[in-house]
């Protein structure tokens, strides 16, 4: 126990987290700190093109074969199917109504890439690696979510008797390329494959850039991301007991089902923690703009609140060191 | 300079939804259209921002000049196309010197 | 479709009194504003940019939608506001859909 | 609050002549303007983009207030410098307090 | 004295210093030349994350305790002061309007960030350090003298008798945020205690970014400021001889009132070199901003040029190694 | 033969290359991917303050001398000349207007500071240096072409019997002032000046900012430059296939002449693959906008399409090898 208050403080206590909090404190105190709009996307560009560059590289120096796409599928899997058990939960116990109970459910099928980015570096500081194409495995994940979610949302409205629901296609074409080439997917994927073509030699070119930078890029990333937060705060406020509940144990139940794939894979501890993250987070940019396309019947201030004011400083603060501490427990082993 | 009277259909509506407005406008026959791309707002959805990080809270400002029957056309499916969105539609009085333009 | 006569406010302000035009805009009733937050021009106060490092230089323009009592009583209240700032604001007439909106 | 009728003349125009346009608005003896900056849009030359890496293809929206006369003949002059460029250029009412700003 | 030529010398060809003069030069030719604002904005932003993390960082390294507060507290006892002396002067010598000499008497008890991180180079170019909690001394600067100021200036205007000023509170709700919570106050104080709490573990993690690039960073950004500053000069067109005269004898007069501060609290070489610097600095984003909300009637032109305009190039080619030697000559020691 | 493919997958295996063909797939799928217009200038801003101040620098370490300025006058010379020949090869066979060949030619003759900087990082992969001044070369030989395409195209105008373009002065103030001190020239230039004045100590304090990052931010604007041209890509359907091939055998053209200069100032085979690359490269930023301003009645769509659609793609995937294939054959030799 004491073991586990140890990690969590050492999470509390690296730059990042304490610039998240920084954030996160002065947009409470009404500061008029701001992180230029076009600076902020370009933070999160550079670091969905250096978390994939870098899964790709480690994936060509640790080699690779079928398993991995096998591995990929099995993340797909759990992305489609987390939502019908978070539709499920919300139902029963938040009083949510079913369109926004499906637009949210699709939220924590996804994941959220900045979670997972500052895991990857609380997994390193424990000097641990991962495996490489877990990045390709997030990647995947984002969208499968989405559809069941949808599925889920449109069989309720069509109950409710919609006839408009019923000249709309499933899949509109904005749609479609919204699930499948959004920037975040474009890019995670694209560097991927570019850090797992050039190797080590494309690697030696970029390091300064894709490595040495990365942990202080996070930081100003995560201040950003802590005024964000903090500035939809007032969105909770008109969220019942039962729906903010939801932004808590929905985190620990994905945890708990991404490490029983991370199980049935074969993932080491680095990886099972990183497994549980993705199972863990949602998603706040993504799914919500594929949301206002496809659901706009659903009120969007109660997925972005969820994701983006509960679960993500929820995981950020305290679940990523929970998980890792559990899959230690577990006994997955270093690398 | 002689000038001819058109109509101005000024449209204020969230980015989801904007590209659907555009598309209506090209179809119903606009000749041309002009996009002020971020502008903030507070309405009966509450508070859309500028430059917000998250795009559901953003809005788009559509210009468009056509000859009166159009325009009213334009508003007509601007309504339409907004039912659950954010976003409003007004139309005043404009006078242009190349009549053939719209 | 039947539309409404509503009045048009328009400001353009030196973006320290922006807040203050904003907040009286609210008090006075107005359903809802636009915001385009970033513009530049040239009057009696000499220059203001766009994209200015220096936010003493830069300007914010307000649009309202109202009923012609209330638009005047905003036109007022903001020539009020805009005493030792740089600004100006003008009125004009446009047609809605909707009468309740505004 | 007594207004006096005044116009307003309003130029989209492709970015690399803007700069003519202001300085003839402002020779013609007009008392300011405002730019807003950078607006995209599609008309007979084409789509121009916002936030265009390429500068060929964006453009700019000029608004000016002025007593009639004035503003119709920036709107010839307007015409006059667009030739061979990319932009369109309108007139409407407006009201304003100060009679002797504009 | 043909020491001071060539550290004046050392300081003309550092990259940084030749910078600025080149985005000085490039306005004043008129070119088209332009940083994208939300660059210039995430410069400065990482600027003073950067140097307030650093500051932290030696702070932990070095041990504190009691003595550090103090310190702060003489450095905001400082700024509140320096506007009576300055607004002395400019009412003495300059034919400003009372209302505007509170105003820019404001500006010069304040600080300039920029300068001070171009001084922490010009330290650390001489194989110098500096007491880590200037950072903090500097945060705390920023505000008391707009106190000062607007007190000087608000007596003035209701002496001539302003109806209207009597309505108006003397602190507006904005105002103090804007004095207590600014951008730059948040994010140097809230870097400072990162870098402290964390401490040398913090900054091996992020090292590479905030130390390594810092210079870089700093080129492209006084560029920029170099591009500024020459932009407004046109402003300098309506100031009289006598108040151009202030924005170059004020920093002198700023500087010896700094290093007779570092002298009672006992600062080191670098740190007494930048104590110098911070008093004799103006700013000219924080005080400008909070002078267009709590006295409009003053003209921003006046206070921008002079202090961006005048002072700050003067403090950056000749006034920091002026201030430098001056303070070798008095003896102070190094770290 | 497979030395040349071997050299070419090199290049197409590196990082960057690879980031542009990502850009350009993701575009073409129509992928909403974006970059920030401000963080793409700021990224451009930095490649060119980087490779000046690299420039410089080496200059001064490799000594220089009156050299250097006759180099610098006979690629003026070249890009001065070459538009005549693009001209009568486009007058020839491609069937565009005159007025439109003149534009298209003076693109021709200038240069892509962007295609210089991916081959400079080419030259460096093949353990190659450079010499320090081609930067300054290429700087000059923006504006040459610029006032050859415009003699060209008014020459003919004034044919067609333009009443309208006798009244307009061959140089207005506005293009005197955009050909000479546009952004590019200037920080080119500056940061060339400021790398040669400040030599090995200047390079000291920027080298992390100005070289270890070189290869990472290039790989990121070349990302971006991947997604300007394929959505320009429309254009092409409108050129003529005289039109395209122009697009391409004039960069081979443009290299001959390129390499040909090479060898008259006996440049090594570093330099003279660059100085093949500046022959063979198109302006897309600065001419165009000098277009724009003295040559309304061209068509954009023509010119830009060209040097960005055609041209650029070509001599960042092929051409660059292949001038260094060339020039390598032609006996050039190492440093
Ligand atoms: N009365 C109004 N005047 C001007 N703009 C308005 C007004 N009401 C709403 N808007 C704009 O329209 C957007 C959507 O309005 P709503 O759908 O009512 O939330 C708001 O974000 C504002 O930008
Ligand atoms: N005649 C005008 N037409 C359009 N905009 C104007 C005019 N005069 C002033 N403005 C705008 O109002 C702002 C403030 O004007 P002023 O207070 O006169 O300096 C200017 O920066 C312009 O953006
Ligand atoms: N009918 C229209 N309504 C609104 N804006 C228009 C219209 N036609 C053209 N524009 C704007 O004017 C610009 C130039 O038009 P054009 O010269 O016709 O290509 C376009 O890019 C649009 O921004
Ligand atoms: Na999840
Ligand atoms: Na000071
Ligand atoms: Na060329």
């Amino acid at each position: 126990m004491s073991d586990l208050l140890q990690l969590g403080l050492s999470n509390l206590l690296s730059p990042m987290v304490l610039s998240f909090a920084l954030g996160f404190a002065a947009a409470l105190a009404r500061s008029d700190l701001d992180i230029p709009e076009a600076v902020g996307r370009a933070m999160a560009l550079y670091l969905m093109f250096a978390i994939g560059f870098k899964g790709g590289a480690a994936l060509a120096e640790s080699g690779g074969g079928g398993k991995v796409l096998l591995d990929i599928l099995a993340a797909g899997l759990l992305s489609a199917l987390l939502p019908f058990l978070a539709y499920g939960l919300l139902r029963a116990f938040s009083g949510l109504r079913a369109v926004d109970a499906g637009a949210v459910a699709a939220h924590y099928g996804s994941i959220s890439i900045v979670t997972f980015v500052t895991a990857s570096q609380f997994v390193t500081a424990q000097a641990l690696g991962y495996e490489g194409h877990l990045v390709a495995m997030m990647a995947v994940m984002e969208t499968p979510a989405i559809v069941t979610g949808l599925y889920l949302a449109r069989r309720a409205l069509a109950k409710e008797g919609g006839g408009r629901t019923a000249g709309q296609p499933f899949f509109s074409k904005e749609l479609v390329h919204e699930i499948l080439l959004n920037a975040s997917v474009v890019v995670l994927v694209g560097a991927f494959i570019i850090g797992w073509a050039t190797g080590p030699s494309g690697m030696a070119k970029v390091k300064p850039f894709v490595v040495d930078l990365f942990n202080g890029v996070l930081c100003l990333f995560l201040l950003d991301m802590g005024l964000l937060a903090a500035r939809q705060l007032r969105g909770v406020r008109a969220l019942s007991g039962g729906t903010l509940a939801f932004g808590i144990y929905m985190p620990l139940v994905g945890a708990v089902a991404g490490l029983g794939l991370a199980w049935a894979i074969g993932l080491g501890l680095g990886g099972a923690t990183l497994m549980a993250v993705l199972g863990a987070s949602a998603s706040y940019i993504a799914v919500p703009a594929a949301m206002r396309l496809a659901l706009p019947q659903a009120n969007p201030a109660v997925y972005v609140t969820m994701s983006l004011v509960i679960t993500f400083p929820f995981n950020v603060v305290l679940g990523i060191p929970l998980y890792f501490a559990a899959a230690r427990m577990l006994g997955f082993q270093a690398g | 300079m002689q000038t001819h009277q058109r109509k101005k259909v000024e449209i204020v509506v969230e980015r989801a939804r904007a590209p659907a407005l555009v598309e209506a406008i090209q179809k119903l026959g606009a000749t041309g259209y002009t996009i002020i791309p971020d502008v903030s707002g507070n309405g009966r959805h509450g508070k859309m921002g500028h430059n917000e990080v998250l795009d559901v809270y953003r809005s788009t400002m559509i210009i468009v000049l056509a000859a009166e029957p159009l325009a009213r056309r334009i508003m007509e499916e601007a309504h339409r196309l907004m039912e659950n969105y954010t976003g409003i539609v007004w139309l005043s009085d404009v006078e242009v010197v190349r009549g053939d333009h719209f």
